[in-house]
């Protein structure tokens, strides 16, 4: 038995050539915006707000970094604790977010020093920002956290993006998508006044096209890795892509990131042409939900060669959308509105799924449903979050309904994005053992009931 | 003027009798379940090594957790307030007040003689004295021990667990793997203090701090927070009598504000009989604890 | 197929079992008392002894529990999961559901027909749905485990828990014995509090009969009967309900190492 | 029912203590009722077609069981209690049901309950996180919606006279929950914290007008009071609701009288009057997004932190001064984002003023709240000293 504490510090051997190159993104988005400072342009802390705030940000000049990308990242190096000691002591109860509280302890040190970030700070630190860009998507902690910045960040203006999350049967009410759709292109203009003011600079709606449309491209390519993972044996895992997703989710309007896909594309189409697995002996499939343990990736290397598990796909949130039917974006020509269709359309994508197996909320776990036939899933691995709330609040519905409904079986193991204390390596494995004769089991039902997988 | 105070805590009882100069007398000794009866107990034997009557104190307050138990008590105070005014009686200096009792741990600030926040664990017995007695137990080593032998550690073990009973499962699993009892005891001590120090870093730390109860008895756990703190903790003598010593301060205060009329009020509503559950027939259980 | 033997280092006690072609020869419990290495051959050497055999007829030795790491033999480390409801299977075949109440942890498990792990649940990392607060409130009330359903039936006004920390559980128990509840009241109402917390676990596994539970803690009849009325389900006790995951392991290496 | 007979306080604490019994009652006089969680679904709608609307609350002195494997322990615990109750039957009288998205756990309980627990009619709110006026239109469009919803429900059409009638239906309780808590301004209180939870607790599970003649007669039930209350401490309460009186009478036999509470069954609520705007629904959308001010709506950010601590809070001041309050008591149910992350600002902003503060996070359990009783007690002492 491997001692707790290797275990916790586990790494992942990545399986993909491509994969082992990805850091690079990570590592590029924080030192070019200390560069970027240092040239005197504007920073910007940005939530992850899948894609509405980032390019109307990006071409007005200013460079965003991401706090909750940070986090994950100090989480990996195991600095995190540290700075969650800070926001602790802060009084900021610890059950909140981690990726924030590590934020939160973060911006404390750096204000201590007099906004010079502090030697030694995890990747070069964060640069101080100008605006804080928050959403309302998905969690209230994107809000809330960066409006209790302002305790460390001053003057800083938070600027909270609005984005509709409806039922699956309010989605359908007649005309209700167009008016969710004119409601967010409002508020966007909005945003770009209110930047406009910020920075006293006029927003280059030609470059916006620009980086938007290479965007698309970008996530596109990003999907079609998504269907060659169908494949069997799996020619990628969650190993695999929890390091290639950061250029497409933080970074897609980058023609580097394009052409990175473009190799990531070639080297997993060609393990499918040749039937070579990302993992030997694959003999279970696995969909993995929600945020991972960042502190622990190695643990799912170790499932594959204690029990030949392939995690064959993660959480929807983190994957590009499906591309928008054509008609979607007919006639449409202001870059705002195809912004807005587009992360709305990630939002709501999965919410025909949700309608035809009769379940709410579409958003978070309709996904599964489709994905489960279309990926041959045998079993869903559940990770609930100690410290995030929203990511864990659907979990148990999505295990009940792809067990009701589709005779996939789901096993709990809980952990944190960031605490190290919660997750117990060894406790994972025993029940992960055991659930390999669940899945066995499900595997006999679901033929019995003439499923195709 | 005798005054008394009597500290109820969850695992030792305190008192402190005063002639409002100086202490006469002082006890220490375990709580058991029956805190009605354990307080008159205490009481008599406290009252009897310095001859006095119950008659013959004018005022006696109760603190702890097993205040409300004290029929004899003329007012109730939480340990809070108690402990900040026997630590502000003994060292005024002192700005931050830790409390390690036996099955809580509080912060305390204090400005100008007046306690102005404080903070108490929230419902874990992490960094109280009920896990190191746990620890102590499953580890077969005396409590009283823990801390000097954590002190002799040159290689702390590594616990991540601070709750009490996965703590302990820890504990046995590196005992297994071979770490000395002493790294053990570094690595919970250490543990412990940064639960503590985080808690305690809320009020925000001024100088000087102190630190009061049954854990500042404990020399391996005040070093391994004097680490984490970053500078020297004061220390009371006698740990354990602070909050009972505030308590008889607090009696003193308040006998002197009061007519000899109404100290004579006071005292013929004292009950000096406890009449509890285990006296009563009807109640008719067998428990013997 | 000659002799086989099943470990079960748990952190509370450790138990052994010995087979001989299929069929149980022999079993050994004892308390672990915190020394892994030293439990693990005592319960297997006592095991051995009570047949007559020695270490040397073994052919294979299966294991599960916490302590697994340090038993000094070469053996198979097998999930306690996989063992609990192995181990039931082979006591009693009809069996789909299995409760198994550890020092720890509680797990609900469902069994195949062949006695494979057709689904699972374990409670969280908190020692609330454990035999561990069995154990801290019996010595409380000075109480065997044994002596708790019989207690509880007396209760005529279970007292109140909620608290989710064993700690504090042993400290509330302290101040209801304080307040005057009676000791029936105060076992009755931590029954309640385990069989609401367990029985929530087995609602959600959707169960079937029969079922069964296991553990030390199976012994308190109280904790039995308030999960029977919880679950609306008979409850089976196995008469030595703690060796059920040495059973398994013992089984399940015999069975590896057969194929 | 015996709360026919009772009056004023008496009845207010017989159907505090009766919910489900008086929505029953109300049932079998034909009534249709609505459950609907937090305070942001427009309850004016629901009074416009004579349904009753019903908050649905927790219960911290019942365990949560069932709601295990839906709602996993480390979710907000009200939540977990509300919907534990819906899965044990305790709402089966439920008409209909109304979500809304008020907060993280708001939203997705509302989504897990219509999987589990079915009702005719049920409508999700999408409340937007912003004021601003795109947001306010969004939430009018989407108030249209539900009462289509409702008028298909009901099988008929509400017209603008009966809206505006609901409405002022509302403000008249608004105004009268109003001069209650300006009872409650004398030194001691005419009406203790206790009491005041069990009369807006029972106003919260009966038709407007009959709350708003439960209100008139609590007010004067209570305008002949004589010492009925000692004088302590004088306690404010923000953040997290409070549902339980076991709660509030724990804090107020720790020395100290709660004067005004800034939550969700609170002030929070009854505050400000909706508009009489041309289109009713407009006034009706301004007033939950502008003037309903739970920290979960976030207002556009001030010029620092101080200014923006000023918008956000300003108001406690006003309150802390008419109200004399000695000291706030920050209540967060534990897992509760929304007021967690408040903490430090809040103490930052009430200590600027001089306030103290006291922290609590608490687990929503009447079994755990004797525990507290120090903590209130030490800063009862705190405050007087």
């Amino acid at each position: 038995m491997e001692k707790d504490n290797s275990v916790k510090t586990m790494k992942s051997a990545k399986t993909l050539k491509t994969a082992r190159e990805a850091g690079y993104f990570g590592k590029k988005m924080l030192t070019d915006a200390i560069k970027a400072q240092e040239e005197g342009h504007p920073i910007g802390w940005s939530m992850v707000s899948w894609w509405q705030g980032d390019f109307i940000a990006k071409a007005m000049g200013m460079h965003l970094v991401y706090p909750e990308n940070y986090g994950a990242f100090c989480a990996a190096v195991r600095q995190a604790e540290p700075y969650l000691e800070i926001a602790d002591s802060e009084g900021f109860p610890n059950n909140l977010c981690g990726y924030a509280r590590n934020c939160l302890g973060f911006a404390k040190s750096l204000r201590d020093n007099n906004y010079v970030i502090p030697e030694g700070a995890p990747g070069g630190g964060l640069a101080r920002p100008v605006l804080l860009l928050a959403s309302g998507t998905a969690c209230d902690a994107r809000y809330k956290w960066f409006q209790s910045l302002g305790r460390y960040l001053n003057d800083v203006p938070v600027w909270n993006l609005e984005m509709p999350q409806s039922g699956v049967k309010e989605y359908y009410l007649k005309d209700n998508k167009e008016k969710n759709l004119r409601f967010v292109v409002k508020e966007l203009r909005n945003f770009v006044s209110f930047m406009e003011n910020l920075l006293k600079r006029k927003l280059d709606h030609d470059k916006l096209k620009v980086m938007l449309d290479q965007a698309l491209k970008t996530l596109n390519i990003a999907w079609q890795v998504d269907l060659l993972r169908r494949a069997v044996p799996s020619p990628m895992v969650s190993q695999d892509f929890w390091s290639v997703m950061i250029p497409h989710f933080y970074l897609p309007d980058d023609p580097e990131a394009y052409s990175f896909y473009e190799r990531v594309y070639a080297e997993v189409k060609e393990r499918v042409d040749n039937g070579i697995g990302a993992i030997p002996n694959e003999k279970y499939r696995m969909m993995f939900s929600e945020l991972p343990p960042w502190h622990s990736i190695g643990f799912f290397d170790e499932l594959s060669k204690r029990y030949g598990i392939a995690m064959v796909m993660e959480s929807w949130n983190y994957h590009a959308p499906t591309p928008m039917p054509e008609e979607e974006l007919d006639g449409v020509t202001d870059p705002l509105e195809i912004i807005a269709r587009l992360t709305y359309h990630k939002w709501m994508e999965h919410n025909e799924v949700a309608r035809e197996f009769d379940t709410s909320p579409g958003f978070f776990n309709a996904a599964y449903l489709k994905w489960a036939k279309e990926y041959r899933a045998d079993g869903f691995f559940a990770h609930p979050l100690m410290s995030c709330r929203p990511a864990t609040y659907t979990l148990m519905h999505t295990r009940n309904s792809l067990e009701e409904k589709l005779k996939v079986p789901g096993v709990v193991v809980p952990g944190d994005i960031i605490d190290l204390r919660v997750f117990n390596a060894d406790e994972g494995f025993s029940k992960v053992e055991a659930f390999v004769e669940t899945m066995d089991h499900y595997r006999d039902l679901r033929k019995q009931a003439g499923m195709a997988w | 003027m005798f005054v008394a105070g009597i500290d109820i805590g969850s695992t030792i009882t305190k008192i402190v009798i005063s002639n409002g100069t100086e202490i006469l007398a002082s006890m220490a000794t375990p709580t058991s379940a029956e805190h009605r009866r354990l307080a008159f107990r205490v009481m008599d034997d406290a009252l009897a090594s310095c001859f006095l009557s119950y008659n013959e104190i004018e005022y006696i307050v109760a603190t702890g957790y097993g205040r409300i138990n004290v029929p004899f008590a003329d007012q109730q105070v939480t340990e809070i307030t108690c402990h900040m005014r026997g630590i502000n009686f003994l060292f005024p200096n002192v700005r931050t007040i830790i409390d390690i009792g036996g099955q809580d741990s509080k912060g305390i600030k204090v400005k100008d003689g007046k306690q102005v926040d404080f903070i108490m664990n929230d419902k874990c017995a992490a960094g109280t004295g009920r896990f190191f007695e746990q620890i102590a137990d499953v580890l077969g080593v005396k409590l009283e021990d823990i801390g000097e032998m954590s002190l002799r550690s040159k290689n702390p073990a590594s616990i991540s667990s601070l709750c009490t009973v996965f703590a302990e499962q820890e504990a046995l699993l590196r005992l297994s793997e071979g770490a000395s009892i002493e790294d053990i005891l570094a690595g919970i001590h250490k543990a412990n203090a940064s639960r503590i120090h985080s808690m305690i870093g809320k009020l925000k730390i001024e100088q000087d701090v102190a630190i009061t109860g049954g854990g500042a008895k404990n020399l391996g756990l005040v070093r391994a927070l004097e680490q984490r703190i970053g500078f020297p903790l004061v220390v009371p003598p006698e740990p354990l009598i602070t909050g009972a010593l505030g308590a008889a301060l607090i009696a003193r205060e308040t006998a002197t504000k009061l007519t000899p009329q109404q100290l004579k009020e006071k005292k013929a509503k004292r009950r000096l009989e406890a009449v509890t559950f285990f006296d009563d027939p009807k109640r008719g259980s067998e428990i013997v604890l | 197929m000659g002799y086989t033997a099943g470990l079960d280092i748990g952190s509370a006690y450790s138990k052994a079992v010995v087979f001989e072609d299929g069929e149980l020869v022999s079993y050994y419990v004892k308390p672990t008392s915190g020394n892994f290495s030293l439990a693990a051959d005592l319960v297997l050497e006592e095991a051995l002894q009570k047949v007559g055999l020695s270490l040397a007829k073994l052919r294979y030795i299966g294991a599960c529990g916490l302590g697994v790491t340090f038993i000094s033999e070469t053996f198979n480390k097998i999930t306690e999961l996989s063992c609990h409801t192995r181990g039931v299977h082979y006591l009693m075949p009809s069996v789909r559901t299995v409760i198994e109440i550890g020092n720890q942890s509680a797990r609900v498990m469902k069994t195949t027909p062949k006695g494979k792990v057709a689904d699972s649940l374990v409670s969280d990392k908190c020692a609330t749905g454990s035999g561990r607060i069995m154990q801290i409130i019996s010595k409380v009330l000075r109480t065997d485990l044994e002596q708790f359903g019989k207690l509880s039936e007396k209760a005529t006004k279970p007292a109140k828990f909620t608290t989710n920390c064993a700690v504090f559980l042993e400290t509330e128990a302290i101040s209801r014995v304080a307040e005057g509840t009676p000791r029936e009241d105060i076992i009755a109402g931590l029954n309640q509090t385990l069989a609401g917390k367990i029985g929530s676990m087995v609602h959600r596994m959707r169960i079937e009969a029969d079922c069964v539970m296991t553990g030390g803690v199976a012994l308190n009849a109280g904790l039995v009967a308030m999960m029977e009325k919880e679950i609306g389900l008979k409850i089976q006790v196995p008469e030595q309900p703690m060796i059920t995951g040495a059973i398994g392991a013992a089984l399940i290496t015999a069975e590896k190492a057969e194929n | 029912m015996s709360a026919d007979n009772k009056k004023g306080l008496a009845k207010a604490q017989e159907i505090y203590n009766n919910r489900g019994k008086y929505a029953r009652s109300l049932k079998e006089q034909g009534k249709k009722v609505f459950g609907y969680f937090c305070c942001y679904p427009p309850i004016e709608l629901l009074t416009a077609l004579d349904i009753i609307p019903v908050r649905i609350l927790g219960d911290m002195d019942q365990p949560v069981t069932l709601a295990d494997n839906y709602l996993p322990p480390v979710m907000c615990i009200f939540c977990r209690s509300a919907f534990d109750l819906g899965m044990k039957g305790k709402y089966d009288y439920f008409d209909g049901f109304v979500g809304a998205h008020a907060c993280d756990g708001a939203e997705r309980t509302s989504f897990i309950w219509t999987n589990y627990i079915k009702t005719p009619c049920n409508f999700h709110l999408d409340i937007p996180h912003t004021a601003h006026d795109a947001a306010v239109d969004f939430f009018r469009e989407q108030l249209e919606y539900f009462q289509k919803e409702l008028e298909k429900f009901a099988g008929r059409d509400i017209t603008p006279d009966e809206l505006r009638n609901a409405t002022m239906a509302h403000n008249r309780q608004r105004a009268l929950v109003r001069e209650i808590y300006s009872l409650r301004k004398p030194d001691p209180p005419l009406i203790s914290g206790t009491e005041m939870l069990t009369v807006l607790i029972a106003t919260m599970g009966m038709s407007v007008h009959e709350g708003n003649l439960l209100l008139e007669e609590v007010i004067q039930e209570i305008k002949q009071r004589e010492n009925v209350h000692e004088k302590k401490s004088r306690l404010m309460i923000w953040g997290s609701l409070i549902d339980n009186a076991a709660f509030t009478e724990l804090i107020e036999s720790s020395g100290l009288n709660i004067v005004i509470e800034d939550t969700a069954i609170g002030t929070r609520p009854f505050w400000h009057d909706i508009r009489d705007t041309e289109n009713p629904l407009q006034g009706i959308a301004e007033h939950y997004l502008k003037e309903v001010l739970c920290p979960r709506t976030f207002r556009d950010s001030g010029k620092n932190y101080e200014h923006d601590s000023e918008l956000r809070f300003g108001y406690l001041k006003d309150f802390a001064k008419h109200w004399k309050v000695n000291g706030v008591f920050a209540n967060i149910i534990r897992n509760c984002d929304i007021h967690g992350y408040e903490v430090p600002v809040i103490k930052d902003y009430l200590n600027g003023l001089g306030i103290p503060v006291l922290v609590i996070e608490q687990d929503y359990s009447t079994a755990s709240l004797e525990s507290l009783r120090t903590r209130f007690q030490a800063f009862a002492e705190t405050i007087s000293s």
